[in-house]
């Protein structure tokens, strides 16, 4: 996986960076189905790789799919991420351990939602779409946000629907 | 591309199977993995690979864009109306204990009507990027 | 080890992610960066949600053990909500594209300032 | 009835509906009315429920009736039920605006999309600010913020178009800083629930990852509140993005944003441990005055009118940080004041502003940039709209009368209680530079020919000049009559300021 994002940083030829970010996703979705999470894995799987990936192919042919070299020196870029690094490890070493049963994420909340009060027997889908439906409602709103601001983008001016754009 | 043969019979055989796979997916939510995001997504999957085979043209006249467009709507108003339907028999907003006589049965009720809220709205959202694309860039496809 | 591995692959998605987002300029690559960043907030919530021994979250009178379920709703919305900025993301390039005929943002900075001095001498 | 019990959750689901509601009627015409309606049916409901918890405190509302920390709650108290009526109020009169106003910046065809839109964005910001939960937090956040990113690039200049992606990363970077404090705290914690996470994080908040957190929470909001260092993505945006959309983020995006800090910062970690055992204050004031001198300084060398009171506003945030970082009952209280009275005389002023780039605007081309060049002289023809801007001016000056003096004042009041004369000083300097921007436009607008070219224009179309001067006169109103916001902002000052932990 490493080696995918690697290559995605450095590669310049947009193509091949699309797929690779594809790879990458599948190797994600493996690596969440071992930590038990199956819903997001099938999720990740059908986005990361095949949407993301498809909208990434569909954007390309619309533009050219070589990268310019970058003008200047990545110092400030790289001090930036360098910086979240730190503060993300200083963070994350102080979190309980990975697989302790004592941490709070298991001892709080958690333990009603496997009481399987709505009878739903994967827990995910009785959380997502009873306890935290309005999560759920917000989410599907931001999906059609987004599919109605992509309409409004997109739409085809009425009056030359041939031109192809260019024009300012 | 759009008169190979292969391509003609491996799609007569495989959209049907996709779209059977996203209803599956979509109502074996409660038991397995899936739910109505990944369903909407599969059955639109279904659609575009229709569209690939036998053109965006063809596609646009079985699904049209305002139908595609009423879809988008109409997944968010389903689910938004399932949460009112819940304020009306004396609930809470979303509260699905209420839409039937017995909670557990209007929970799965709630779950099954919010569900299919998301696979609308999906499958509307990403046929509706993916024609928006496709129809943008000239001709061909 | 393991107790620490997933915590330095986040670090290191993370920490890539935001290093393409800042470092390029072109921008599909950026919106690549950007989802590789938001694909290692995934791992962080996800993996402190694993236990030994536990199983996914569905259940079964045959388990007793399940990983923690609240994590995986909270990252399926996140996930949805990063595919949708993507494609917004896209969208806005291609319009972008259309309008300037470049994707790199040195190229369309360039272009704005050339107008913007176009607009200053037309106004004197 | 009990249709009362419910108003929390209608405040936000009337607007959530109104959107697709909109685009399936498809037309213009329907998608306005249904829009608006909701708008304003939003706006009462905010102001029963501001009087609500006026009278009886703390409401909750538990979403699908499960109980807190299980399900989500709407939470509401002094503080987010005033910015309630902040936010659906500027709704209620830009909406009627913007029915004239984008009539010659965007295609009649996408209007009943623009309608949906701002509909989408108004939900999202209510959903940020009644909102008890974290993570329901970032995902009405990303409602906004994408409908924000659409809402800008439908500017008719091409600008808008990058300006919007780069707000698009700027504030998607922020937004996934913010789902990283919340997962510390949530993994730290094992709720999601603000309330509930209170006496639990005050436990864990000098772990590390409690600081870390703190961190990530504190730089991903202000990337969206455009806090100084972090405000690149603000002057294009508002300059290019069309006059009602400019008007609408100038008076709630950012405001929202900055609500969203005071949360985290008064409620869940607790004022005392942020502002008193961190260097925060220090590094704020600092921030903050930054922001005042060197953003207000920036925006006297504008050409373009709407980039120069883009700045200006990245200026008037530094005084609301500024007032957090007194952590005192009048600083808080003057900050939320200012929240709202900024709001206020801002979005009247983008309003006005855009009625006269409309009247300047002939049908075929891009709407023209307002420069000084072209607005010289501009008082003959717009006495209205001139004046209206001058008087949003002072506010944003502070002069005595204005709705920007109250809450200068007490920030002044602030500043004094600790003792910090110099930082008087500061904020009287900063508000010298706020008369130097504001004279330029009267030097331009009043004293200069007009361009010979132009034709003699008239006064901005009526539908455009009305609700930028019903927001004028709210500002003259809450300068003479502070009960409502003076009252309300120093209440929610002190249920926050050292409320016990």
């Amino acid at each position: 996986m490493a080696v995918a994002v690697w290559a995605i940083a450095f590669t310049r030829n947009l193509f091949s960076v699309v797929v690779l970010s594809g790879v990458y996703s599948f190797l994600m979705a493996t690596v969440l189905v071992a930590l038990d999470a199956v819903d997001v894995a099938m999720t990740e799987a059908a986005v990361g790789a095949g949407v993301s990936t498809v909208l990434l192919l569909a954007a390309l042919r619309l533009c050219k799919s070589e990268e310019a070299k970058p003008a200047h020196k990545p110092w400030l870029p790289l001090a930036v991420s360098v910086s979240t690094s730190v503060l993300l490890v200083y963070g994350a070493w102080g979190l309980p351990d990975f697989g302790d049963p004592e941490a709070p994420i298991h001892k709080n909340v958690v333990p009603r939602y496997l009481n399987n009060e709505v009878d739903v027997p994967n827990v995910v889908t009785a959380v997502l779409a009873s306890f935290r439906a309005y999560d759920t409602l917000g989410e599907t709103v931001v999906v059609f946000t987004a599919g109605a601001g992509i309409i409004a983008l997109l739409r085809r001016r009425k009056k030359n629907p041939d031109n192809k754009g260019g024009g300012a | 591309m759009r008169d190979d043969l292969v391509l003609r019979v491996v799609g007569r055989l495989l959209i049907p199977a996709i779209l059977l796979f996203a209803l599956y997916v979509q109502f074996h939510g409660d038991f397995g993995p899936g739910g109505g995001f990944q369903a909407g997504v599969m059955a639109a999957a279904g659609i575009v690979f229709y569209s690939l085979i036998h053109g965006l043209v063809t596609t646009r006249r079985i699904v049209p864009d305002w139908a595609v467009e009423t879809m988008v709507a109409a997944g968010v108003l389903i689910y938004a109306s399932v949460g009112l339907a819940g304020i009306l028999l004396g609930g809470h907003y979303l509260d699905y204990s209420v839409l039937s006589s017995d909670p557990i049965h209007g929970q799965h009720r709630g779950i099954f009507w919010v569900e299919v809220g998301v696979a609308v709205t999906v499958c509307g959202v990403m046929l509706k990027i993916y024609y928006m694309f496709a129809s943008r860039g000239g001709a061909e496809d | 080890m393991l107790a620490h591995f997933t915590n330095i692959i986040t670090v290191f998605l993370m920490v890539a992610g935001l290093f393409i987002i800042t470092a390029r300029g072109n921008l599909i690559k950026k919106l690549v960066g950007l989802s590789l960043f938001q694909t290692s907030v995934y791992l962080l919530y996800i993996s402190p949600g694993k236990l030994i021994g536990g199983t996914a979250p569905i259940l079964s009178p045959a388990f007793t053990v399940y990983s923690n379920p609240l994590p995986h709703v909270l990252i399926l919305t996140a996930i949805v909500v990063g595919v949708a900025t993507l494609a917004l993301g896209l969208a806005l390039t291609v319009r972008i594209r259309e309008a300037y005929g470049s994707i790199e943002e040195d190229e369309i900075l360039a272009l704005d300032h050339s107008v913007e001095d176009d607009e200053a001498r037309e106004s004197h | 009835m009990a249709l009362a019990q419910h108003l929390p959750a209608l405040q936000v689901i009337l607007p959530l509906i109104s959107a697709p509601l909109a685009i399936l009627f498809r037309r213009a015409g329907p998608a306005f009315l249904i829009v608006t309606a909701a708008a304003w049916l939003s706006f009462a409901i905010a102001i029963a429920l501001f009087l609500q918890v006026d009278a009886s405190g703390l409401i909750s509302y538990p979403m699908g009736n499960w109980q807190p920390p299980w399900g989500i709650e709407y939470r509401l108290d002094r503080l987010n039920s005033f910015m309630l009526v902040l936010v659906s109020g500027m709704a209620a009169v830009v909406l009627p605006y913007a029915r004239g106003s984008i009539e010659r910046e965007i295609p009649h065809e996408s209007h009943y999309m623009f309608y949906a839109m701002l509909g989408l964005c108004l939900t999202g910001l209510l959903g940020i600010v009644i909102t008890g939960d974290a993570f329901n937090l970032f995902v009405f956040l990303e409602v906004s913020s994408l409908s924000t990113y659409v809402l800008i690039a439908m500017g008719r200049d091409r600008r808008a178009l990058t300006a919007a992606y780069q707000y698009l990363i700027m504030g998607s970077i922020g937004a996934t800083f913010i789902v990283i404090g919340i997962g510390f705290l949530y993994l730290m914690t094992g709720t999601l629930n603000l309330a509930d996470m209170v006496p639990r994080v005050a436990v864990i908040e000098s772990s590390r990852p409690g600081l870390a957190a703190l961190a990530f929470i504190s730089v991903g909001v202000s990337l969206k509140v455009a806090l100084f260092p972090l405000h690149q993505w603000l002057p294009n945006a508002y300059t290019y993005a069309p006059s009602s959309v400019s008007a609408f983020l100038a008076a709630t995006a950012t405001k929202v944003a900055l609500y969203a800090l005071i949360r985290f910062y008064f409620t869940v970690f607790g004022d005392s441990f942020v502002f008193g055992k961190l260097p925060l204050p220090e590094f704020m004031l600092i921030l903050s005055l930054f922001a005042m001198l060197f953003a207000n300084a920036i925006a006297i060398f504008q050409d373009n009118l709407k980039r120069l009171f883009a700045y200006s506003s990245v200026g008037q945030i530094g005084y609301i940080t500024l007032g957090l970082s007194f952590d005192s009952v009048h600083g808080v209280g003057a900050s939320i004041m200012h929240l709202f009275n900024h709001g206020v005389a801002k979005g009247a002023i983008f309003l006005l502003i855009g009625g006269a780039v409309a009247r300047m605007t002939t049908r075929q081309a891009a709407p023209p940039a307002p420069t000084f060049e072209r607005i010289a002289g501009l008082s003959k023809a717009m006495p209205l709209t001139c004046f209206g801007v001058v008087l949003g001016g002072l506010s944003l000056i502070g002069v005595p009368g204005t709705a920007g003096f109250v809450s200068k004042w007490y920030l002044v009041l602030a500043a004094m209680e600790k003792g910090q004369w110099w930082l008087v000083g500061a904020i009287l300097v900063s508000s010298l530079l706020a008369v130097a921007y504001v004279w330029r436009f009267v030097e331009a607008a009043y004293f200069r020919a007009p361009p010979a070219g132009r034709e003699t224009g008239k006064e901005a179309p009526f539908a455009l000049l009305i609700p930028g001067w019903l927001l004028i006169l709210a500002t003259l109103w809450f300068g003479l009559d502070t009960s409502f916001t003076a009252g309300a902002a120093l209440d929610a000052a002190q249920q926050l300021v050292h409320s016990g932990n």
